[in-house]
């Protein structure tokens, strides 16, 4: 088949338009001549043009391919190999979500959808759950997200963690992290989501608590998970309401039987939305479960990169996005995302406002841009949240992985307050890092400001509340990025002079990955291009799944209804109506910025005692701020240590001692009773005996009685 | 008075035979052994159980009864068969080794863990309250041996005494309930039962309902039901290892086979009134084997509170009551079976002459001096904590999904919750394994042939039974469609 | 008359079982349940069966008895002392749950009513041909595999026994 | 006649005294011996019950439960003596290694 017809001119869509170079490397690519070989046994119907859809699977396979080897035979073989093999990996998964992308772009908008299914994976009944993948606007662009980042950071990670004695295991781990989150992103229904959704946080726990020996990373590994087991417990419940509601579990199933059933009630619809929201929660670190993310860090740098950026935390964005139809369907759901992501947002900016350590400012930094998405996700404006996501995965990933190169210069060093003038001697560093947090700030023309502009506007059209406190924590997150920015890198130095002498730049394997990153966030932003008609590509390509946003309302749709030209028409038509509302808020975020950067200009460059004398008189907030709330005492308070305390209790009290409580619980004299209960141990046949005959005895009375 | 001798059915009763014949064999075998040299008594016994696999086969998809109604073969006593032979065969694999190590290499051990497969066979065919009781003697009786199996060991001893007296102490229950059922139906025959059940009038025979408690009793302690688990953890702790897995999942199956045939099948009737009871139990069972499982510090009395949890899961498929529901405790069974006897096989690989390397504690750095061994036990246990992509995950997915449809909604989500912490205690093996430097020395694993066959079964099984269970669903389901 | 009879065979059980259990030499015991085995059989010939009541005295008190006897002889047991009991509240609750349990099953089967099939072995026909040989012939027919299921059982329990007390194994 | 219910009653407070003996005694040889009395109180109910249903069932069944006894007896004393040569004791009370 020549290239010509199966790109045809009169075809092209917007987005082929920026990658005209594609079919040069389809071409290339040898896998599409074996996949037009093997496509005619697969494919039955007649888009002879989407080989590589067909192959979907390879995408998460590579990586696993990887963990595999690396995992059984990785201690046989070198270092060097091991590197290679991961990164070999993950770019191959790359390549393969890009081909697909372009197999995806030749589809008319509204079949942009397309399931691979593998096999029946469990058949229960009439209701069957297969291995599947689905291929759609919006698991295309997270796998693109995943693939291209994590790809990235694996690089970054062969200079960053040459000399770890766990180089191996490490990129093992990572090999499998990124297995599960392109899993989950590509699964097509909830169950094998799921897989993928455990697989995250099984990682995850791995890659923070990676270096073991020392306590601190051990204990955020083990509350990472913890916290997340309470978010999984969300979505399982919301699962099995999925399940007793549609009856199924595959995406399409659901969100079409949820589209075209009235009869599924409010209240469930609600339920089952909040549930998952539960779930996200917990995977993406929003208030209550925000609190193992900014402990996360314990973990190496490029892993923090991969947790903030590519995967993990963006699953819960990405589940929301992906159950908009539901969402949509539960009002009162999407007000509480709403609410929880703006709080969220402005609650963790703040705490990021007084952080030292500059990896803790940044992690904050990510709870508030996740909670922008939620924001997003809250007001309807679903592809929004995801545009918002792709841009923050490009410059929060830069921003780790910048810092994890200051890292690598000041030999460990975290407290900014030990930094100062590092720019002549790590500039390109500097100027990546200054990149990223120009885009995270909202600057314009950097990517971020496209897509918290976006944001913005969708929470202003909705609420104006909303949008103040929006706008609010953007400008926190402009203060405090330009202040670990000028704590950094400008001003006086304050190195200590040990380190000072080995202040350098670092390798190029290190700084290639920031350098492309920095291209992204500069110019990631114009696939989303607002106001101009036809120009936000980015939301047309996802109209499909999440459903345009029209000013006001929310309208939904799926992915086969054959709706997007029209919503992306009615989308246009609205925002030709309010177009100069719209750009006078942009230049209103446009100053909220500005006026973030001039204030820490004037607080860390012009002032710097400023800080301090703020710091005397705000001391109670400032304290609180500093000790992060003290949201941990109390959940250790509250939660924690009542569950250890009740279980060791529980332990020794059962098998021990219930016999006698039995007899305490017949209320006669306490003190007499616990002399007992101290006294009574257990390994005795005749307590088990008598355990036997009270359990006897209950079940007989229970018949007699009942 | 003529005595007309019944048909001898020799075919239905081929695998029983065979077992107990090799049983025999192992015996003659064994004494023309030289001392500390028993192992091809122990292949004697693994070609008998082949045969005797093989010979299930050829009763599959023919259900029968035979000896009036004593036995009942049908693919539902042929599923669970096949689980205890798998069971029993794996546990042999793992013994030889162990047993040399111990100092108790004898061919008796094997014949008395084929006796017990014989006694757990007859369990899942009885169609007679009879033949289950008399199986699960023959059972444990067995099984009281072989948990004392290590003679001088103090442990193994206590582990035996305390298995025999509450055993004995139980099943005198079990009898009594066996009693009262056949004062108040006037059989034992289970098909005479749900006979005369569908058609009596009244329902709230007493002595009914007390008789069907006592067999709960019974039942419940065979399988280690809250309030009845309280043998468990001692016994499991101080039996040998090998023995510990046979009987973790072998006494599970045969004893469930039948608690499904009495309850589900004979006492049908009465399904209103045992199923809010076994609910209760359920919970209990699982929640308090979850939770004291928490604070275990020795590998084998974890692994034996887990047991217990699970059991509570399985129970949920009875509630369930559903062809669904029984269908997914022959599923969950098999995927146990693989699952827990791979755990201890690794549990059994890892360990040290009497008492060594049994705390969880010693498995720190384990994952990376043994590479491979650790991946296996990490497996395993996210088998058992129900992770995907293991077969334990889709074993509860199953149960869980027909507790749902059979609107047991609560019950299911104790369930997840459930499952959700027993993650905790699995995963602290895990991370024992993997994000702790060794405590001790870990040189010294003996890698022998039947011990690599042994867990290269077991995970085999543990990941096909994930990735690809559709045709051992539809076995299960086919297993099921004669029995209601 | 036969209810004097059973009354008296009635107490002279029950007292010897309770002697069982609360004498403290395992020897007087162990005679004193002799004693009620004795009696078990005494009843089951006012059952009409008599090969049971036999087969009681032969094997129960015979047999099991005198093995039991015998391995009390062989541990030399002594009395148990009564001092430093360690549990004495669980036992109490223990006996009294244990009288919950007689009071459930006794209010059950006081009414003495079983509504289960009645079967077609009265006491003529058995009579007629024999107590023994009618258990025979549903040994041998009916029960046939159940009683071969025992022999397995028994050769378990020989083997069992064997491996665990023979000195050199 | 004697009324069914009277070997019934006779029975369960057999088989009460067997339970209270298991619970009571510290010797494991005696709670071995109160278990086989409940044995024999099962055996009891078996014959009477058997009797009433002009069934020979009961009987059989008595002669099952008695093989059953036989062999555990065997087994059981077995695995006392065993734990007597190690441990000098048979006192339930003491034997506690494994225990929580």
């Amino acid at each position: 088949m020549k290239i010509g017809q199966r790109w045809p001119e009169d075809e092209m869509y917007k987005w082929g338009s920026y990658f005209g170079l594609a079919p040069k490397i389809a071409k290339t690519w040898p896998c599409l001549r074996f996949s037009q070989y093997v496509s005619n046994f697969c494919s039955v119907d007649n888009w002879r043009n989407r080989e590589m859809l067909d192959y979907v699977w390879l995408v998460p396979l590579f990586p696993a391919i990887g963990f595999l080897i690396n995992g059984l035979f990785g201690y046989r073989l070198s270092k060097g190999f091991v590197g290679v093999l991961a990164c070999t990996v993950i770019g191959l998964s790359f390549l393969t979500s890009v081909l697909i992308f372009f197999d995806l772009l030749q589809l008319p908008p509204e079949s942009r959808s397309f399931e691979k299914i593998i096999y029946t994976w469990i058949p229960a009944g009439d209701f069957k759950t297969s291995v599947g993948f689905l291929v759609d606007p919006l698991s295309i662009i997270m796998m693109l997200t995943v693939s291209g980042v994590s790809f990235l950071i694996h690089i970054y990670s062969v200079g960053y963690m040459h000399e770890d004695e766990g180089f191996k295991r490490y990129f093992t781990y990572l090999n499998l992290f990124v297995f599960s989150m392109l899993l989950l992103v590509s699964a097509n229904n909830f169950l094998l989501m799921f897989v993928g959704w455990e697989g995250v946080g099984l990682c995850s726990y791995l890659l923070i608590g990676f270096w073991y020996e020392r306590k601190a990373p051990a204990d955020a590994g083990k509350k990472a998970f913890v916290v997340n087991r309470i978010g999984d417990f969300g979505f399982l419940l919301a699962m099995m309401l999925i399940f007793v509601t549609f009856g199924t579990l595959n995406f399409h199933g659901v969100f079409g039987a949820a589209h075209h059933n009235n009869e599924v009630s409010t209240l469930v619809m609600t339920a089952i939305t909040l549930l998952l929201f539960l779930g996200a929660t917990g995977k993406s670190a929003q208030i209550p479960l925000y609190t193992w993310l900014p402990d996360a860090m314990e973990g190496p740098t490029p892993v923090s990169a991969l947790i903030h950026a590519a995967t993990m935390v963006t699953a819960g964005v990405y589940m929301v996005a992906r159950c908009s139809v539901l969402y949509t369907l539960a009002p009162v759901s999407l007000t509480v995302v709403a609410i929880v992501g703006v709080a969220t947002a402005l609650f963790t900016a703040s705490m990021a406002l007084a952080a030292n350590d500059i990896k803790r400012v940044l992690a904050y930094s990510t709870i508030s841009q996740l909670g922008y998405m939620f924001l997003a996700c809250g007001v309807g404006a679903f592809s929004a949240g995801i545009f918002h996501l792709m841009t923050h995965a490009f410059f929060k990933a830069l921003l780790f992985l910048g810092a994890g190169s200051v890292m690598h210069a000041m030999a460990g060093e975290l407290d900014m307050r030990k930094m100062g003038a590092l720019k002549p001697h790590m500039p390109k560093t500097y100027w990546t890092f200054l990149i990223a947090t120009l885009a995270i700030a909202g600057i314009f023309p950097f990517a971020g400001f496209f897509s918290k502009d976006e944001i913005l506007w969708h929470a202003f059209e909705k609420n104006t509340i909303l949008w103040a406190l929006g706008a609010c924590a953007a400008l926190m997150t402009s203060f405090y990025m330009f202040r670990a920015v000028f704590m950094t890198f400008h001003g006086e130095s304050r190195v200590d002079a040990e380190v000072k002498k080995h202040l350098h730049e670092s390798p190029s394997v290190m700084t290639t990955p920031l350098i492309i990153l920095a291209i992204l966030s500069a110019i990631g932003g114009f696939v989303g291009i607002p106001i101009i008609k036809g120009a936000n590509v980015f939301h047309d390509f996802l109209t499909p799944v999440t459903g345009g946003h029209v000013a006001g309302s929310v309208e939904v749709t799926l992915g086969n209804l054959a709706y997007a030209s029209s919503s992306a028409l009615s989308y246009g038509e609205a925002v030709q109506h309010n177009v100069g509302l719209e750009i006078f808020m942009m230049v209103v975020s446009l100053i909220i910025a500005f006026g973030g950067l001039g204030l820490a200009y004037l607080m860390y460059l012009k002032d710097p005692s400023l800080p301090r004398r703020l710091v005397e008189k705000f001391k109670l907030l400032y304290h609180l701020i500093l000790n992060k709330w003290f949201v941990d005492e109390i959940y250790d308070f509250l939660f924690v240590n009542p569950i250890k305390r009740g279980s060791t209790v529980l332990w020794q009290f059962f098998d021990a001692k219930v016999i006698d409580g039995i007899v305490n619980g017949s209320g006669w004299c306490i003190k007499w009773t616990s002399s007992v209960l101290k006294r009574i141990q257990t390994g005795y046949v005749q307590n088990y005996a008598l355990s036997i005959l009270v359990g006897a005895v209950a079940i007989i009375f229970y018949f007699l009685l009942v | 008075m003529d005595l007309v001798i019944p048909k001898i059915d020799a075919l239905s009763l081929c695998p029983e035979l065979v077992l107990s014949i090799t049983a025999m064999l192992v015996l003659l075998v064994t004494v023309y052994l030289p001392k500390g040299r028993k192992d091809p008594a122990a292949y004697v016994g693994l070609l008998g159980i082949f045969i005797a696999l093989m010979s299930l086969t050829l009763l599959w998809g023919k259900p029968r009864y035979a000896f009036n109604n004593m036995i009942m073969v049908d693919n539902f006593s042929i599923f669970f068969n096949m689980v205890i032979l798998v069971t029993a065969a794996l546990s042999i694999l793992m013994s030889i080794t162990y047993l040399k190590e111990e100092g108790m290499s004898h061919g008796e051990f094997y014949a008395l863990i084929l006796f017990s497969a014989v006694g757990m066979m007859f369990m899942t065919a009885g169609a007679n309250l009879i033949t289950i009781f008399l199986g699960l003697e023959t059972m444990s009786i067995s099984l009281y041996v072989l948990a004392g199996f290590l003679r001088d060991s103090n442990r193994s001893n206590e582990s035996a005494l305390k298995y025999l007296l509450l055993g004995a102490f139980s099943s005198a229950f079990l009898l009594y309930g066996i009693a009262f059922i056949y004062g108040a139906t006037g059989t034992t025959d289970l098909k005479g039962i749900s006979e005369f059940l569908s058609r009596a009038t009244y329902m709230k025979d007493p002595m009914l309902l007390a008789g069907m408690g006592l067999l709960l009793v019974g039942f419940g302690f065979k399988i280690a039901t809250v309030p009845f688990h309280m043998w468990t953890p001692d016994v499991y702790e101080g039996a040998p290892t090998s023995v510990t897995a046979f009987m973790s999942v072998g006494v599970k199956a045969a004893v469930f086979a039948a608690f499904v045939r009495v309850f589900s099948h004979a006492l049908w009737d009465l399904q209103p009134d045992w199923n809010q009871l076994l609910w209760i139990l359920a919970v209990l069972t699982m929640t308090l084997g979850n939770v004291i499982a928490i604070a275990q510090t020795n590998i084998k009395r974890m692994l034996a509170y887990s047991s217990i949890a699970h059991a509570g899961y399985i129970m949920m498929g009875m509630i369930a009551s559903n062809e669904l529901g029984t269908s997914s405790i022959l599923f969950y069974m098999l995927a146990y079976a693989f699952t827990n006897l791979g755990a201890f096989g690794v549990v059994i690989l890892f360990g040290r002459k009497g008492e060594g390397n049994l705390d969880i504690e010693d498995y720190s750095g384990m994952g990376f001096k043994y590479p491979v061994l650790g991946l296996l036990m990490a497996v395993f246990l996210f088998s058992l904590a129900g992770i995907p992509p293991t077969a334990g995950f889709v074993g509860k997915f199953y149960i869980f999904s027909a507790a749902v449809k059979a609107g047991y909604i609560w019950l299911a989500i104790i369930g997840v919750m459930n499952s959700l912490v027993s993650v905790y205690y699995y995963l602290r093996v895990t991370v024992m394994m993997y994000m702790k430097d060794p405590v001790k020395d870990l040189e010294g694993l003996h890698w022998s042939p039947s011990m690599i066959v042994a867990l290269i079964i077991a995970v085999a099984g543990t990941l096909l039974i994930g990735i690809f269970p559709s045709p051992y669903l539809d076995l299960a389901k086919q297993s099921v469609l004669h029995l209601m | 008359m036969t209810l004097f009879f059973f009354l008296l065979i009635a107490i002279v059980t029950v007292i010897s079982a309770i002697l069982v259990i609360v004498l403290r030499n395992p020897i007087h015991s162990a005679l004193s349940l002799v004693l009620t085995f004795f009696s078990i059989a005494g009843l089951y010939i006012l059952l009409n069966a008599q090969f049971i009541a036999a087969i009681q005295v032969i094997v129960y008190a015979g047999a099991i008895m005198v093995l039991f006897l015998f391995v009390i002889m062989l541990l030399n047991l002594e009395k148990e002392k009564r001092v430093s009991e360690k549990h004495p509240l669980q036992k109490a609750f223990g006996v009294s749950i244990a009288l919950f349990l007689l009071g459930g099953i006794g209010s059950i089967v006081a009414t003495g009513v079983l509504y289960g099939n009645m079967g077609t072995e009265t006491a003529a026909k058995v009579s007629a041909v024999g107590n023994t040989k009618a258990i025979a012939g549903l040994l041998f027919t009916d029960w046939v595999l159940p009683f071969e299921i025992t022999s397995i059982l028994l050769i378990a329990a020989i083997v069992g026994a064997i491996v665990l007390t023979k000195k050199e194994l | 006649m004697i009324p069914l219910s009277y070997y019934l009653v006779l029975s369960a407070i057999l088989f009460t005294i067997g339970v209270v003996g298991v619970l009571v005694r510290r010797n494991a040889i005696m709670i071995f011996m109160a278990i086989e009395l409940m044995l024999n109180a099962v055996n009891l109910s078996f014959v009477a019950i058997g009797k009433h249903l002009d069934s020979l069932d009961g009987q059989v069944f008595v002669f099952f439960v008695m093989a059953v006894a036989a062999a555990e007896v065997a087994v059981g004393l077995a695995i006392i003596v065993n734990l007597s040569r190690n441990k000098e004791t048979i006192n339930v009370d003491e034997i506690n290694i494994m225990k929580w």
